[in-house]
């Protein structure tokens, strides 16, 4: 396989634990990963997606602006013709009572996936196989499951 | 090519006048004038002769509000409510960022509204009078906490406004706080904030100065944090510096943690030029904290019982209300009565625990190769060494946002909870010491029944807020 | 002349027929049904194996309130939001003095205004049926604590009830409590207690019995307080009791609290009867809190730190609000947390203090002077024994408000904090021991300069809850 | 010298710390003491009072009822014909906010000196010794200053 997934943290924020475990997580899951660090831009995030020919954006934010920092990000990343499953996650509203509300608002941006900050690495692999279709070979699922 | 040299006399006056017009109140500030103010000052608010002569570790929150009234008062109850040793006076994120004019408009927001539309105190906009009503309201000695990267403006006016202790240093105010400023820029702006202190140290006001120990405070390994505070230690005491207190973040196994303090005082002193005195200070837990006062306060009370023991010469207190953000002055006076209890407590036993002077013994190791390899690599300089290392990732920072550190070394606990490197990407070890981290990485993995993976870094990120120190798999062992 | 002997079968039911006349739900008790009650309890309600089967430190809370609806909120609270393992249920004051009258008009007071008139559960007043509503409410196992000279009553309601856990003792539940009740008297009625719970063991009912370790609660040194417990575990495996939990009250020198814990252990399993499982319970600080709660926070996480490195069976712990009396459930709940989050944090990790063994050996050699003057005086039967120990000052207690013992010993701090004792009065120990002592005090009398006098132990009473463990005379050391 | 003091805990208080610091105090200040313990009776202070021809009574509660305790005691000292010297100390009101009430209170009830819980021993020593015009030995004098 060996598909290519661009990660990196939007806007200004400087949270790189999450970033930094999900670039081990889909790297030991086989995926080639691009990490682009924290403080990343529209911009940059479509650069690297066209530059890699990435199947997958996957977007982290930690503190609470996701929703300003996204606005116009899939026209961004439509502009450059990035053809790419686009997930969300991390805390992505300031106060998230209401999960549901906030998926709703993410998906509307158009993210295919919106995860919570609760979320475990493999789920999000999990989800990303399932919408990639890839079957993990046999040593990957004893690697996983070990 | 910058090296590790002091900046000449020309050179640091043309620069401050430079950096001093970048705001309206650098034009306040008088070197000469402002000596005659520190020495003014009495005995009990000069911060270096006041930490060198304690003779039990002293307390020191942090805390910072916009406006200079609202300050005063916080520095005020935290002094004597929170019978704080020494004050901080933490600076707001604009100011870290040199956006003076966003500052301002915040502060003035701040005057109209009453409300704290800053994180911190604009020491820039309040300028070096704002600075002096500050010193001279507060009964004890203070110091300029922030995060700046260029930190000269605010060193110039807080030095003339009379603080006699900065926070900071180019590797530890960059690598965990900005991804973009190169690490050589920080540190020719950092070369002239030690110049600074060490004029006025030349004129008999020693300026103390702090590098940052914690770094990016998420399970750094003793031995990393240390070479990095005797780097910035050696670039201060080049500038002149001579009261320099090396810091190093709590990561909750004790043995640990006594043996990095006392391998940091050691390695200081003896990396450190003679004429240097060193101090140290230790700052409770730096990552994630429980989302729950009580168990916080289990937290900083495991902070406090290290800080008995290995009696540092200062403590940064945490409060039990870490989780939400900033606290209330309640809380925070809370986070110092609760840490004063326990040291007052357990200071006076001799509680020496087996095994420190091993583990002390491989974190002096381990901070030796890192410093060989800075030589090495800066040809005998260590500004280039620092440049050069990290740029080939023989010198290393686990979880840095920084660009100029590769961020690829990881940490993780093992089945003592005491932190070691999982994956060593470049970093420039001997085999031995990865031999012997591998082991115990090996011993946990066998205790948890699974292979050692990043999932036990991505655990043990959260363990403590978890309410445990070692991320073991659900289900437990 | 009352002996170390069972209580004849026959005897057994006189008394019982006797005491449960003293209130009218006595007469709901009886004896197979409850078995077949007990019988019917899950797992995880079945006290004694819970505790002995445990891996780590199980957390117990001090609660009671005189409705059983609000017992069973409070009891939910503290399991769930508390984390508490086991349950308490504290017995009000006019119980403890067998004043049932009074109680039930306390209780009727309480459930026609919805106000706490009494300072605990009237366990007696609330009948089998009211303590069983209790029991099948909470699901954790719940234990009696109260502080009755004479518990027979309580203990037969109770044990039919459902309860499988039973504080206090003959000297335990005596000496600090009460002036005039003989100790002959109690420990007579405390036969009757331990008689009654080993006829349920022997239906396969263990109930588990816990003498009172913290005695006064005010540096009671640890020999005696060991001796106490062990002479009490006698008298209840004498009786049939078969799960026997010691205690022992923290004086906050870490060091000697897990030598005294060690020793409990020790001399605990070498002097009670094979058939009996020994484990533990620490007491975290029984004497004055500081009126402050960040302060005892510090206070509580030193137990909790002491019991990490221990691992005692089990841990009663305190609140924050411990200066003011009877906590609010929220701080009851903030106490167990705090106490969680350090044992969680501190409990894998490698702590191993030096001179543990020492100071264990001197406790175990203390110990066994008193056993040995014990034996002695009872010419081999430990309640004669008793009798006379106390009655010759031969045995005491610091600061015993009973007539029943001398109260003469008097406790001080070492320079190290830990608990020796000044004035001996007619306490039977070893000379080499006292000298032991002697030369420790001495030690801290130059260190303070001043002489050994009374003056130390006045300031060691209120050290702790002035926010030292050492009470050093003013001025400072 | 060897002026006799009976001390004691009244009512059914049974704080017991305070009251043997004192008889410490008090003996090594060069009193006979005869201490009476917790839970003591107005009628046990004025049998043991006049049994030892006591010069000072002196009375301890901290549990907050002293007031309720001391009612009628100086009648009960005075139809024992005890003349002594009488002093109360400790926690004696519940809040005590206002400790000059708190002595007037006492001063009422007939106690020669109202003392606070935060009162050294050596002044209650001090003041007894000024209301019996006792002047310390030398030696004494010596074993008080160390």
């Amino acid at each position: 396989m060996s598909q290519t997934v661009v990660l990196g943290v939007i806007g200004s924020d400087a949270h790189v634990v999450g970033i930094t475990i999900l670039e081990q997580a889909f790297s030991a899951a086989g995926f080639d990963v691009v990490n682009l660090g924290v403080q990343t831009s529209q911009e940059e995030f479509a650069e690297e997606a066209v530059d890699h020919d990435a199947e997958a954006v996957l977007v982290s934010s930690l503190y609470g602006h996701a929703e300003q920092d996204c606005q116009g990000f899939h026209e961004v990343l439509a502009e450059s013709d990035v053809d790419a499953v686009t997930y969300i996650g991390g805390n992505l509203a300031v106060g998230q009572d209401e999960f549901d509300q906030t998926r709703r608002t993410f998906r509307e941006l158009g993210f295919d996936r919106v995860f919570d900050s609760e979320t475990d690495p493999e789920d999000a692999i999990e989800a990303l196989r399932e919408d990639l279709q890839i079957t993990p070979t046999e040593s990957e699922r004893a690697t996983i499951s070990s | 090519m910058i090296r590790d040299e002091r900046i000449p006399a020309d050179e640091l006056r043309r620069i401050d006048e430079e950096i001093r017009s970048d705001w309206e109140t650098g034009a306040d500030v008088d070197f000469e004038e402002a000596i005659e103010y520190h020495e003014s000052l009495p005995d009990r608010k000069r911060f270096a002769d006041v930490l060198e002569s304690a003779d039990k570790p002293l307390l020191q929150p942090r805390a910072g509000v916009p406006r200079l009234d609202d300050q005063i008062e916080l520095s005020k109850y935290l002094h004597e409510e929170g019978q704080a040793d020494l004050i901080p006076t933490t600076i707001d994120s604009y100011t870290r960022d040199n956006e003076y004019e966003k500052a301002q408009q915040g502060l003035e927001k701040a005057r109209e509204t009453g409300d704290d539309t800053l994180n911190g105190f604009p020491a820039v906009n309040h300028g070096v009078d704002g600075c002096r009503k500050l010193i001279d309201a507060v009964d004890a000695p203070i110091e300029v906490r922030h995060g700046t990267p260029d930190a000269r403006l605010l060193a110039a006016i807080t030095f003339a406004g009379g603080f006699q202790s900065f926070e900071g240093g180019p590797i530890s105010y960059n690598i965990p706080y900005t991804k973009r400023h190169g690490l050589e820029e920080t540190i020719e702006r950092w070369q002239f904030v030690d110049r600074l202190a060490g004029a006025y140290t030349e004129r008999g006001i020693r300026i103390n100065r702090e590098p940052f120990g914690p770094l990016t405070g998420t399970l750094v390994p003793p031995s990393i944090a240390i070479a990095i505070m005797i780097v910035e230690g050696q670039l201060a005491a080049t500038q002149g510096v001579r009261s320099i207190t090396l810091g190093y973040g709590q990561v909750g196994n004790v043995v640990q943690d006594v043996a990095a303090l006392n391998a940091l005082k050691k390695l200081g002193n003896e990396y450190l030029p003679d004429e240097v005195v060193v101090t140290t200070v230790f700052h409770e837990w730096m990552g994630g904290f429980p989302p729950d006062e009580a168990r916080a306060n289990g937290v900083i009370s495991l902070g406090g019982m290290t800080a008995a023991i290995a009696q540092p010469d200062k403590v940064i207190t945490k409060s039990p209300q870490e989780f939400q953000g900033v606290p209330t002055k309640e809380a925070n006076a809370s986070g110092l009565r609760t840490t004063r209890q326990v040291i007052d407590m357990a200071i006076e036993q001799k509680i020496d625990i087996d095994g420190i002077e091993e583990e002390q013994d491989l974190i002096e190791r381990e901070t030796r190769c890192l410093m060989d390899t800075i030589f090495t690599h800066g040809d005998g300089d260590v500004v280039q060494g620092t440049l050069k290392a990290f740029d080939s990732g023989a010198l290393d920072v686990p979880f840095a946002p920084s660009d100029s550190a590769r961020g690829a070394v990881l940490p993780a606990r093992d089945d003592d909870g005491r932190v070691r490197i999982f994956e060593w990407a470049d970093l420039d070890m001997d085999d031995d010491i990865k031999e012997i981290h591998k082991a115990r990485l090996s011993q946990r993995a066998d205790t948890e029944g699974r292979k050692q993976s990043f999932r036990m870094v991505a655990d043990d990120v959260d363990a403590i807020s978890d309410g445990k120190l070692i991320g073991r798999p659900q289900g437990d062992v």
